[in-house]
């Protein structure tokens, strides 16, 4: 295996430095050490963020917002000053369009509450096929609530979005919003955003990525990609659960109506008639996810260090030599060749179900996702039920890859 | 690494022959009674026909579309509860279950009495214990058993 | 001061021990020792608490619920184990009836969608006038969205709920649903849930409380109560931010449509049409906030240890000692006097305006709340515009109180 | 504890003084312009009212309801903006916000350039620096005036 690893081409990153930092990664699963592939589904968390929630309840906590003693003034600033990071982050132009959500799901949701009470029956939501049902099921509800239509873009049998089909869906300026992924869960398609983005605005609709995937592989920066709306969630990003982010252009949050009501989203309250907050405010209900908030700026702050640039190019080197293993591997097939692959790869085994290949893999300590990674439409579409997805993060080593596939040959042994 | 890869434990000869090649599956030409299990999280699924003599399954024949466990568990299960009687075959069921959450058996049973059976090759399953997210895959055609058995009045 | 403190009654609480658990207790604020009288705004948080998290996020996660690798198996069963300890902390009937939220508010704003959209034009939602933002705001909102009608429920100058006066509002059977909080954070006012459940139900309405403050200092049996619908918060309840409780009767939760849309909460998927899952999963979209809720877990556990009953008897010496300290302020005015009061207590002072007490507390190492604690029309009805609030918890111990007291008394001196 | 309440360094005698007994609160019989601040979060509100003599702010009175900060705060602004002109007036007020949360005072003007004018009294608030929940109850005032300046050409 040693062999193995000297061949892989040289990257920026200490992966062994960075390693040291996850303390998970030294855990053994059925006696085997933990190789974990399975970080699109959620990332494990490094000491800088384990820490940071752990010192936040040890020295500096306190509701925020309304208090006016230290701790409170304190814990405020510290959850405040997330915006910033975020907004940096994503190179958006405000902090103040920076809405905290509890993951990407209500972020999604928010938008098609709140931007979908503004559409008119007859207007249109364009979704692709390889939606995740995060970016799928709020529309179908706002689809069935409000009268509005659901178009569905069509992708390529390589697994790109197709951009001709989706000009077509836009032609009659029907179209209010353009939702589509940034990176695909499956796939691990990264979409042409600053395309989409163009098309949908000629086409006088806005768009929305579900940045999910791709924040934790890329650099992102909104204002190139030409978003109106953006999303990702903090626990695949090295954070903590519990705490997401919508990012908006100021004007269409000012126009949008709150989804929730409550504490903290209102300027005055009689029984008559509540008025709301400025935005962000006016989309945050209640009392916040202080502690993973404070924590999800802790992520960011320790992956900007690592820089996005030397994560990418990690990542896809990884991707390439993983796809290289597991061309090797007999009855294997990688499911979808997109142009511009993000580290997810998702495969089918001849004759072995992907239930039983995660399963096996789990008794050897690998840890790989298996079933229809919530994107049942994309499954039907690739004529599958489920696939097996190995997924690569920022700990991720060569080695690791190689324990994958050497097990999947001993695993297709063992049925075939 | 090591050479070999650890699924004995977990599956068993027995499991990997019968998905392999089921002994069980296809279709019953008149069936008495069929019932369907359907996993949405995996779209695993199974169809299960009997046909009852008297008061006896005399025959069961499995349709599976499903993982190893999947298969094999339908595999057996039908020639496990060839010539029962259906409110035995509801027993095993329980049976069945409990042994899968590593329960008494008695207590997964209604009335804590009733006759315990041999599970026999059915044990097979017994190392899914420890893989709680797989104990649907073997139980899905018993699922698919007990609707078939509510057309009957046991 | 060592005086007064042998003259407070024994209770059983090992109050120094229990202080050793907050590391956050031995910090310093302006130099002064930390007097944290603000935990009605939110609790701190216990080393078992922290170190839950911290341990979960060091050995034991994964996504959950989809995976079927060990780590995802076993972080699966953490969560969902804590749906077993909530529900013997409720005295839930069943583990199906306990959805995780973020907060109690979106617990509110969930059955204000669900539920609301079940309620038909004409058909009313009675409030109290001592209810938080939001026990009020997502009524609302319900009501300008779907044509229901908002009835307040008066409050006597006692500051308890008129219950003659709830009893005129049910009279036309028009009422589908009483929201009353069951223990007010301004007030501290217990509310008689059980009479007021009994005439709900009479009146053919269900009923809901709000527990975010109740359930942190007595025990909670919501059958006893004859609740429908029990929402709560974890952040108060010495539990992590992040996480809270709907619980409602099985029946209504089946009959509710859901809230959001996304993963997770689905059967199954097709652009045509999706199918919800069954409860509690239907109303949890996306991936929830799983190390919260394992460490919520925690928290249940840690207060169970201590006992509920010995909660309620420390804090209720703590109360009357603080009612019987604060007398002997001068110009000081205990805002209300409800028959059951919890460890909450607001108060105003002649001529000083609350957030200079606030303030100048502050300064001396005291945390209290100042302002309308996010209940404005309950300040509108008694005439004010702000007070300032000391809340106790299970760590709170009489010399604090006593710190408060004489600090209040030279904040006084310093202005008049 | 103490003996004394730690709020001297916060809260200047000025500050005490001028909140229990202010000098230029009340209301003005002509007022050439008028503005008004709220805080939805706390109830603070405050009314300034004032007459210009060619181009200077010639009288000033405000009707304050709010805590001793807000209070002090509009009383010595009334009392410093006493004779500027209105330009003269709101470059103040930046200097005064800019004191507030210790920023260097020309990066919080607009083009940087702008004399600095001396704050005297209004100095008392700089303990603020540490309380900053408390700085929007020394600012309302100033958010009033400047509603009123918006109604002239400055
Ligand atoms: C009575 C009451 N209800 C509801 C809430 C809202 O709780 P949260 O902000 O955690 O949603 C609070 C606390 O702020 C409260 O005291
Ligand atoms: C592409 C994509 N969108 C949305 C989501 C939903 O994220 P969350 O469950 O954190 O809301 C995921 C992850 O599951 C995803 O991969």
């Amino acid at each position: 295996m040693s062999a193995t690893v000297e061949k892989r081409p040289a990257h920026q990153l200490d992966s062994a430095a960075i390693r040291q930092q996850f303390p998970i990664l030294s855990q053994q699963v059925h006696d085997r050490p933990l190789v974990f592939l399975d970080s699109a589904a959620s990332a494990q968390k490094p000491n800088a963020v384990i820490d940071c929630m752990a010192d936040t309840m040890r020295t500096q906590y306190a509701n925020i917002h309304r208090g006016l003693h230290w701790m409170s003034e304190r814990t405020t600033e510290a959850y405040e000053g997330v915006r910033d990071v975020v907004a940096a982050f994503l190179n958006a132009p405000s902090r103040e369009e920076i809405v905290f959500t509890r993951n990407s799901t209500e972020a999604i949701n928010l938008v098609a509450h709140s931007f979908g009470a503004l559409l008119k029956p007859g207007q249109a939501v364009v979704i692709s096929e390889m939606e995740h049902h995060a970016n799928l099921v709020p529309w179908q509800m706002l689809r069935d609530r409000a009268g509005i239509e659901l178009r569905i873009a069509p992708i390529t049998d390589e697994g790109d979005l197709d951009l001709d089909a989706l000009r077509d869906l836009l032609a009659d300026g029907q179209v209010a919003l353009v939702a589509v992924t940034h990176m695909s869960n499956v796939l691990g398609s990264v979409t042409p955003a600053r395309q989409i983005a163009d098309m949908a605005h000629e086409a006088g609709a806005q768009v929305l990525f579900d940045g999910s995937q791709f924040v934790v592989h890329r650099k992102t920066d909104v204002q190139a990609l030409g978003a109106d709306f953006y999303t990702f969630t903090g626990h695949k990003l090295y954070g903590p659960t519990g705490i997401g982010v919508l990012w908006a252009r100021k004007a269409l949050l000012d126009a949008m109506p709150p989804f929730m009501g409550g504490g903290d989203m209102i300027s005055t309250v009689t029984f008559e008639r509540s008025t709301w907050a400025h935005v962000p405010h006016k989309f945050e209900a209640g009392t916040p996810a202080i502690i993973e908030t404070i924590a999800l700026g802790a992520a960011i702050a320790w992956i900007e260090q690592i820089g996005m640039e030397a994560v990418a190019a990690h990542e896809a080197e990884l991707t390439t030599y993983a796809l290289n293993r597991l061309a090797d591997v007999p009855g294997l097939r990688v499911v979808g060749a997109p142009h511009d692959r993000g580290g997810v790869i998702s495969f089918v085994m001849d004759d072995v179900h992907p239930h039983d290949i995660a399963t096996l893999l789990d008794r050897n300590g690998i840890a790989v996702r298996a079933g229809h990674h919530c994107a049942e439409p994309l499954m039907r579409r690739l004529g599958l039920t489920a696939t097996a997805r190995a997924s690569f993060g920022v700990y991720t080593i060569p080695s690791e890859i190689d324990a994958l596939a050497e097990t999947l040959v001993r695993i297709r042994n063992f049925f075939v | 690494m090591n050479k070999g890869v650890d699924g004995s434990a977990l599956y068993d000869r027995l499991i990997v022959e019968r998905a392999r090649s089921p002994l069980f599956s296809g279709r019953l030409e008149q069936p008495d009674i069929t019932g369907e299990g359907k996993n949405p999280l995996c779209g695993d699924k199974t169809r299960v026909e009997l046909t009852l003599d008297q008061d006896h399954i005399s025959l069961v024949r499995h349709h599976t579309r499903g993982c190893a466990i999947c298969q094999a568990a339908a595999d057996l299960m039908a020639e496990r509860i060839t010539g029962l009687k259906p409110a035995e075959a509801q027993t095993l069921s329980r049976q069945f279950s409990a042994m899968l959450v590593a329960a008494d058996v008695t207590s997964a049973s209604d009335g804590g009495t009733e006759q315990p059976f041999a599970l026999g090759p059915l044990e097979a399953f017994a190392p899914l214990q420890a893989h709680r997210a797989r104990i649907r895959c073997a139980e899905l055609p018993w699922v698919a058993l007990k609707e078939a058995l509510s057309h009957v009045d046991v």
